[in-house]
């Protein structure tokens, strides 16, 4: 015979404002099973606390709910206080009285009426609530940290720095990511690989990290503390601990005309290859599509010139299958190809090139080697013109964003121009100069004052090609929105920073959720800025939203701290409200039949099979089994089954049925 | 069918097989479902237009189990319902041998359920119009007056559970009906019993229902049941495309696109 | 399959030419043209600038007819009554008081459902499959394809995807033997209804045009609507005055050039009906 | 918004809320006339924005919305898929109804009711009775003086309208079409 | 006579319909008192026995509600509950079960306002369809064998 306290809350005036509190506890009391019944200002003060504590111990009860506020607010508290008064916290319940009865209704009888039943409601579930007991799930202390752009860099070296193991997954043949391909950074104007290359390195070096490049995540199973990732090792077609970096395969290749991806197709290379000279690992890989072997069935140059023969042209992809406790998602973002501005002539004029491109063209290790010269011919351009927001705030072109990044690189850019081309002229179109972060607006200023970069407020309208000169039709919207047409040399668009192609698909993989541009979701806007909803993998850098590398690095560096914290423990508790496939006495065993529609119907793969076998060990019957460790307690499973064998701690079929009775039939 | 008799008596003889579950002349003019153990017994195995009953039932149930490994003899039907039971894991392959019989009474071999999946896609589930046309014609009534008929066609129902007892796919060791923790439904015959019954029925076959229509035939009362399951069937191909067994496919209801459209969801 | 055909104003006056020209062809093609029997003007410019029910009313009539005709294709070879045609199809269609509001008016059903070509559409349906037959003398020079406004834009109206560099035009002229050059000023306005109100701003526009044609060596500039054809063509002392010095580039309709492609007569295209003189080297 | 801002009423006939306008001026750039215009495009948003009347009275008395084409540039490469052609359409005829026509526009507007004069009176547009009706009315006599024979000798004008038969239904359309403007 | 108040029992998610029911209060929206909601963990969980055991109860209206398709906390909960609903609601309606009577909607845990509003609307549209007498007369023998 149950004895449930029940336990008003007024929460100051926020309930006792609309719901006559004391009538409800007054009615609660009258309920059968109901031993102890009251109200009182604020439940969840120190005081309140011990009200239900000390009414645990005093009247012996075997069940508590709490009329208040929301579970999702108070719930742990109650719980907790429950637990110290030696009950098992899930025999405790809350009926939300106020996010779903108080403020939302005015002061009534029917207001009061619907608290009673809402308590009730919960009194009926809780009397059929047993004592459940929190899952223990060990910890494997290795993180998987995937995408080795300077997020990933961060995140990995914090957490192997903390003394944890670290498999960083790239896809690419070298980590350093978009940083890597960058001139100098705002707002320091230091140079990008001078401060990225040595954490490269430091990398590569590092005992605890295990670096896989041209590799990618090709499953995920499991759950906080102990997930199973399968990684896709892509086939470089060489032996790397044989391969010593000599790069001479790479200078005698014959296919030499490959549109170099790091260089944004301003440079060439050959068909084996290291992306740049920094790489890390500086090892090549053979790019399968455009070697003539493998396309044509002859050369093999390079296994003739390499001396420690480590030309492995028969290598296949390799499937590892990696235990680790938590992920961090750092795979960045990708450059809009403004390729959908027809206006703009991209992909028509040579001339007409995104920032990225101009970062290339800027560095000192690029194509050009640091000097700005036109694709088309080589000429040092005399008027440049940039355009900002070439992509982002445009939802005609499907991006509203802003992508924060491009009024400060825009800016450097220019400064940057004006540097090496000291007569030169630039123009930039812009929208708004958005220059928030430390000495972001001082610098946007220099480039204007000091550097004398011209901007000019308004979008630019068409770019065409007149003799020889790209004509860029805007406007000054500052002078009454005077038409402004500059003949320039040459044109940057400052291209919208976007998902990656692949995220979705990865997300899927995690079961991450994403946004509907595909930027990764963290759990909370405000206070879960690192996690996502998928407890145990994190999120780092501009995979969850465009930012800059300080922004970067701090989040990557929070994501590690996150990491770090989980692998402080050596076991996790979960709650224990999972699906359980039930058990019955001989010559039944489990009224499950094994149709196996509930696995089909898992999310989590959580479902198995289980041999039910008599003494002599001959199998009787296959049921469903269900792992703890990777339930996750969405109960899809239990609707689904027909004979109702399979059902869930806390929402058990019994328990909402009688909620189902209680809610539907008062007075 | 002198040669389906042949055929039984010789996986007798040869005991690959213990039992052979097939049709036998029963009282009237009606046929009845024999059991033969023995190569004798398989003189009496006939087949002919009044073998309607749908075999499969026999192939979850214990006591049959207990006799050894069944050849069954399996038109059309009954090849639907054991594909259905193989997906839901109920059979394997080695379980049985299966005595096809085409449309034209011809003998046929089936070597896996593969097969069976290819012989039956040439073979596939038709609802016959005038059922349509009756399933239209309830659905155009209004909504009270619809309400009001399957109150009255459900009345007569004495929860007698033949038709649970005669579909190949009732087969759970504990049909939900005879829960009662919850108590979800209540077992007495009375119209809301009958009523919930048979939308728990209609429900658990939702996507599964191979059209057998074994159901319709065992009721001792009658009732259109099977209206209920056909028009479940137009539904799955309204709204998901095919419907029938599959091997490769999931369950209409374990499965899902993430475009499934809808149009009543706010 | 009934093709219906309406003229407009301008094809039985400035721009004959255009229209002696489509018939031609499309005979030579062996397809009937039914003309919409008593069409009205489709209020042009005028009507939407001063007054929003008539700009609606107007073509609405002519599709009414054409309803009532039971013709299933609507070719109107004149871009503005296309575009205002179209224009009119898309707003009643959104608007389903309006449509009750202007049918009354008219005193005649409308379904709005009638498919309405403009002539690029009209070319790529019909007359496009039998060309590799009926091209006698291919046209074997640089052309400047001009697009104007109104065949492109409102893009998501219009149903044009390239609406910044559309190409339809240009495949039928390399179908003809001509070279199509790539150029800037495919859409941008050569001044519209302005050709008398405002005709310094006809000579502006289209002599930026002009010149942008002639700078890249086009023999010759395709056109595919009167308007841009009367202003390129008709006003070209204005656009002299303009560029000050004289611009010789001739103006032929996309249909005169197939008809001349076809082997037709100059005469029989209505080129002899031209301001600016067209001596193009159609070898035979 | 105040139901007696311009930009309310734009946005009842128009269905184009100009509150979405975040003045990037493309508009503007692409607008073939936009040289010329007393108030550009992407100005004329701006005020509609503001709520202002002086600014509103501005906007009908301007020479912008009559110098607009209707080329539909701005439109097709309007961030905001804001349909300004749509909002000067309305903006004209307002401004026409009630007669407030900038007097540099005076032509451009001559030319059109001239020209659904002709229309109105025959059906069909007859350009001959078109330029002549332009030409009393705008008062430029001698016009394209040249322009005519040419046309003529080229079979381009015919000297007599052609006219639709259903006068009468034809007439229904434009009954009561420019009453506004009289009040 | 009192006007007719509906019973209307409301299924949702804990992570989206029910956090969304928990904005509308911290956003002090007003709605009808006739809805009181259950909690599932998902709408995966919402077998459909339970929406018809409502009707037994005497329910006169039912809202079913959760994630947003591809917003599902569980990921895939939502699409099967989809599946099923879509099902379900053609049986019912084959059986002459008001279809009307079932409100299913997608309220995110940022859609407050849309949950006052499925709530209001819902109230009203089974205001008009009246209490659920037909059903009601169906299950009537309950009380009967009661009273017995």
């Amino acid at each position: 015979m149950s004895k449930i306290g029940v336990f008003i809350c007024h929460c100051g005036e926020n309930i006792s404002a609309t719901v006559d509190v004391a009538r409800v506890a007054e009615a609660a009391g009258q309920i059968e099973g109901v031993a102890f019944s009251t109200d009182y200002k604020y439940m969840c003060s120190d005081p309140g606390q011990t009200m239900i504590k000390q009414a645990i111990k005093e009247k012996g009860l075997t069940g508590v709910v709490v009329g208040s506020c929301s579970p999702r607010m108070h719930e742990p508290t109650f719980r907790k206080a429950c637990q110290e008064a030696g009950l098992n916290p899930f025999m405790c319940e809350m009926a939300n009285l106020r996010e779903h009865c108080s403020w939302v209704h005015d002061k009534s009888e029917a207001t009061t009426q619907k608290a009673i039943d809402l308590v009730r409601t919960l009194v009926e579930k809780v009397k059929l609530n047993k004592p459940l007991y929190s899952i223990k799930v060990p910890v494997t202390k290795t993180a998987l940290v995937i995408g080795g752009g300077i997020a990933g860099i961060q995140a990995s070296l914090d957490i192997a720095n903390a003394g944890h193991q670290v498999i960083l997954v790239e896809r690419d043949p070298s980590i350093g990511g978009h940083m890597s391909q960058l001139s100098e950074t705002f707002p320091t104007l230091d140079c990008s690989q001078c401060i990225l290359t040595p954490r490269m390195v430091e990398v590569a070096q590092h005992p605890n990290i295990k670096l896989m490049t041209y590799a990618e995540l090709e499953k995920l199973e499991g759950s906080i503390g102990s997930f199973k990732a399968t990684i896709r090792k892509k086939a470089k077609s060489i032996d790397e601990d044989l391969c010593n970096g000599c790069g001479t395969c790479t200078t005698k290749c014959p296919t030499k005309k490959i549109p170099s991806e790091f260089n944004t197709g301003l440079g060439m290379r050959t068909a084996i290859y290291v992306p740049f000279p920094q790489a890390v690992p500086n090892k090549p890989v053979i790019d399968k599509e455009n070697c003539s072997y493998y396309q044509k069935g002859k050369c093999k140059v390079c296994e003739k010139v390499c001396p420690t023969g480590a030309i492995r042209f028969d290598q296949e992809d390799e499937l590892v299958e990696l235990e680790v406790g938590a992920v961090v998602i750092a795979t960045g973002f990708d450059i809009m190809q403004p390729s959908g501005f027809p206006e703009y002539g991209y992909g028509k004029y040579k001339d007409v090139i995104t920032g990225l491109q101009f970062e290339r063209l800027a560095s000192a290790s690029g194509p050009t080697l640091g000097e700005i010269r036109r694709p088309s011919d080589g000429k040092i351009p005399e008027k440049i013109v940039f355009v900002a927001c070439a992509g982002s705030r445009d939802p005609a072109k499907g991006i509203p964003y802003c992508s924060k990044i491009c009024c400060m690189y825009t800016a450097k850019h220019a400064m940057l121009y004006q540097h090496k081309v000291h007569h030169g002229k630039s123009y930039i179109f812009y929208m708004d100069i958005r220059a928030a972060g430390k000495n972001y607006e001082e610098f946007v200023r220099r480039a204007i004052v000091e550097d004398e970069v011209n901007y000019i407020r308004g979008r630019v309208s068409k770019i065409y090609e007149e003799n020889g000169k790209l004509i860029v039709k805007g406007v000054d919207t500052l002078s009454s929105a005077k038409p402004v047409e500059i003949e320039a040399d040459m044109v940057v668009l400052a291209s919208a920073a976007v998902a990656n192609p692949g995220a979705e698909a990865l997300a899927q993989k995690m079961h991450v959720s994403y946004d509907s541009y595909n930027f990764f979701s963290e759990a909370h806007p405000k206070l879960k800025p690192v996690e996502t909803n998928t407890a145990g993998i994190f999120l780092a850098g501009a995979c969850q939203a465009p930012k800059d590398i300080p922004e970067t690095v701090s989040q990557a560096s929070g994501a590690a701290s996150k990491v770090i914290i989980l692998f402080s423990k050596d076991e996790l508790s979960r709650d224990p409200l999972i699906a359980v496939v039930n058990r019955s006495p001989a010559p039944v065993f489990s009224t499950c039949v094994g149709c196996f529609m509930c696995a089909s119907a898992c999310p989590y793969q959580a479902i198995g099979e289980e041999l039910i076998t008599n003494r002599q060990g001959k199998v009787i019957k296959k049921v469903a089994k269900v792992n703890p460790g990777l339930c996750q307690g969405c109960g899809t499973c239990v609707a689904f089954c027909r004979s109702k064998s399979i059902d869930i701690q806390g929402y058990s079929n019994e328990q909402m049925c009688a909620e189902v009775i209680a809610l539907l039939n008062h007075e | 069918m002198s040669e389906l008799v042949k055929k039984a008596a010789a996986l007798l003889e040869s005991k690959l097989v213990q039992v052979v579950i097939g049709y036998g002349k029963g009282t009237g003019n009606r046929t009845r479902a024999i059991f033969a153990t023995q190569v004798a017994e398989c003189e009496n195995l006939i087949f002919d237009s009044r073998c309607v009953q749908n075999l499969a039932v026999y192939l979850t149930k214990l006591e049959i189990k207990k006799l050894g490994k069944p050849a069954i003899v399996a038109p059309v039907p009954v090849l639907r319902s054991i594909l259905q039971l193989a997906v839901e894991n109920q059979i394997a392959e080695s379980d049985l041998v299966i005595l096809g019989i085409t449309p034209e009474s011809e003998l046929i071999d089936f070597e896996s359920f593969a097969s069976i999946e290819t012989f039956l896609s040439t073979h596939k589930i038709e609802i016959e119009e005038k059922y349509t046309k009756t399933i239209d014609a309830i659905k155009a009534m209004p909504v009270a007056e619809r309400f009001a008929y399957w109150v009255k066609e459900l009345e007569p129902c004495f929860k007698c559970y033949a038709c649970r007892g005669a579909c190949p796919l009732c087969y759970c060791t504990r049909c939900t009906v005879d829960d009662n923790q919850p108590q979800w439904i209540s077992v007495a015959s009375h119209p809301l019993g009958n009523l919930e019954w048979h939308i728990m029925r209609a429900m658990h076959l939702a996507g599964r229902c191979t059209d057998c229509e074994a159901c319709y035939n065992a009721c001792p009362m009658g009732i259109p049941i099977h209206l209920l399951t056909k028009s479940m069937l137009q539904d799955v191909a309204d709204n998901f495309g095919s419907y029938g067994p599959s091997l490769d496919k999931q369950n209409t209801l374990s499965s899902f696109k993430p475009d499934d459209k809808e149009s009543f969801i706010r | 399959m009934k093709i219906g055909f309406y003229p407009g104003c301008s094809l039985t006056g400035s721009s004959r030419e255009y229209n002696e020209s489509l018939l031609a062809i499309a005979k030579e093609a062996g397809i009937e043209l039914v003309e919409i029997n008593d069409w009205n003007c489709c209020g042009a410019t005028a009507a939407h600038n001063l007054n929003k029910e008539l700009s609606l009313s107007l073509p609405a009539r002519n599709l009414a007819i054409a309803e009532f005709e039971e013709m299933d294709e609507l070719v109107v070879p004149c871009a503005a009554c296309f575009n205002r045609l179209v224009m009119t199809q898309h707003e009643l269609a959104e608007k389903e008081e309006l449509k009750k509001i202007i049918s009354e008016k008219l005193q005649m059903p409308l379904k709005n459902e009638i498919r309405i070509l403009n002539v690029l559409q009209f070319l790529e349906k019909h007359i496009v499959p039998c060309l590799d037959l009926l091209v006698k003398s291919p046209l074997e020079f640089d052309v400047a394809c001009y697009y104007g406004c109104l065949l492109v834009r409102p893009q998501n109206v219009m149903k044009s995807e390239r609406f910044e560099d559309p190409m339809s035009m240009d495949t039928i002229m390399q179908k003809l033997g001509a070279n199509p050059i790539d150029w800037p000023f495919k859409t941008e306005c050569c001044g519209a209804g302005f050709s008398i109100s405002k005709t310094e701003i006809v000579g502006e526009l289209s002599g930026k045009i002009v010149r942008n044609a002639t700078d890249r060596g086009a023999k010759a500039i395709v056109v595919a609507c009167p308007m841009c054809h009367s202003n390129l063509d008709m006003r070209r002392s204005a656009i002299d005055n303009y560029l000050n010095m004289k611009m010789d580039i001739p103006v032929i309709y996309i249909t005169q050039a197939i008809a001349l492609a076809m082997g037709l007569s100059p005469r029989q295209a209505g080129i002899q009906r031209h301001f600016v003189p067209v001596n193009l080297t159609v070898n035979r | 918004m105040d139901k007696e801002d311009l930009s309310f009423k734009v946005r009842q006939d128009t269905g184009v809320n100009v509150r979405e306008c975040y003045q990037c001026g493309k508009c503007t750039a692409g607008c073939p006339v936009g040289e010329r215009m007393d108030l550009r495009p992407s100005v004329i948003m701006r005020m509609l924005q503001s709520g202002d009347r002086a600014s509103e009275e501005e906007i009908l008395r301007s020479n912008s919305i009559w110098l607009c084409l209707t080329c539909e540039t701005c439109y097709s490469r309007c961030p905001m898929e804001l349909d300004i052609p749509k909002v000067f359409d309305y903006l004209r005829e307002k401004s026409y109804a009630e007669g407030k026509v900038n007097s540099q526009s005076s032509d451009i507007v001559t030319f059109h009711k001239s020209f659904l004069n002709a229309v109105e009176r025959n059906g069909r547009l007859h350009e001959m009775s078109l330029i002549l009706d332009y030409k009393i009315h705008s008062g430029n006599l001698f016009q394209d003086i040249a322009l005519a024979p040419e046309m003529y000798s080229k079979g381009k004008l015919h000297l007599l309208p052609e006219h639709i038969k259903d006068k009468k239904g034809f007439a229904r359309l434009f009954k009561d079409q420019f009453k506004k403007r009289k009040s | 006579m009192t006007e007719f108040e509906p019973k209307i029992i409301a299924f949702v998610c804990n992570w989206c319909t029910y956090a969304g029911a928990d904005l509308t209060g911290t956003s002090r929206i007003k709605y009808a008192q006739n809805v009181k909601i259950i909690r599932f963990p998902c709408t995966g969980r919402i077998d459909f026995m339970l929406l018809l055991k409502s009707f037994g109860e005497g329910a006169d209206g039912i809202i079913v509600s959760g994630c947003h398709p591809n917003d599902c906390h569980y990921t895939s909960g939502n699409f099967h509950a989809r599946r099923r609903w879509i099902m379900f609601r053609g049986l019912l309606d084959m059986l002459g079960i008001d279809v009307r009577r079932i409100q299913y909607s997608w309220v995110s845990a940022a859609e407050g306002s849309k949950w006052a509003d499925i709530v209001n609307s819902t109230v009203n549209t089974i205001r008009e369809l009246g209490p659920y007498t037909e059903y009601e007369k169906v299950a009537g023998y309950l009380e009967k064998e009661a009273n017995q």
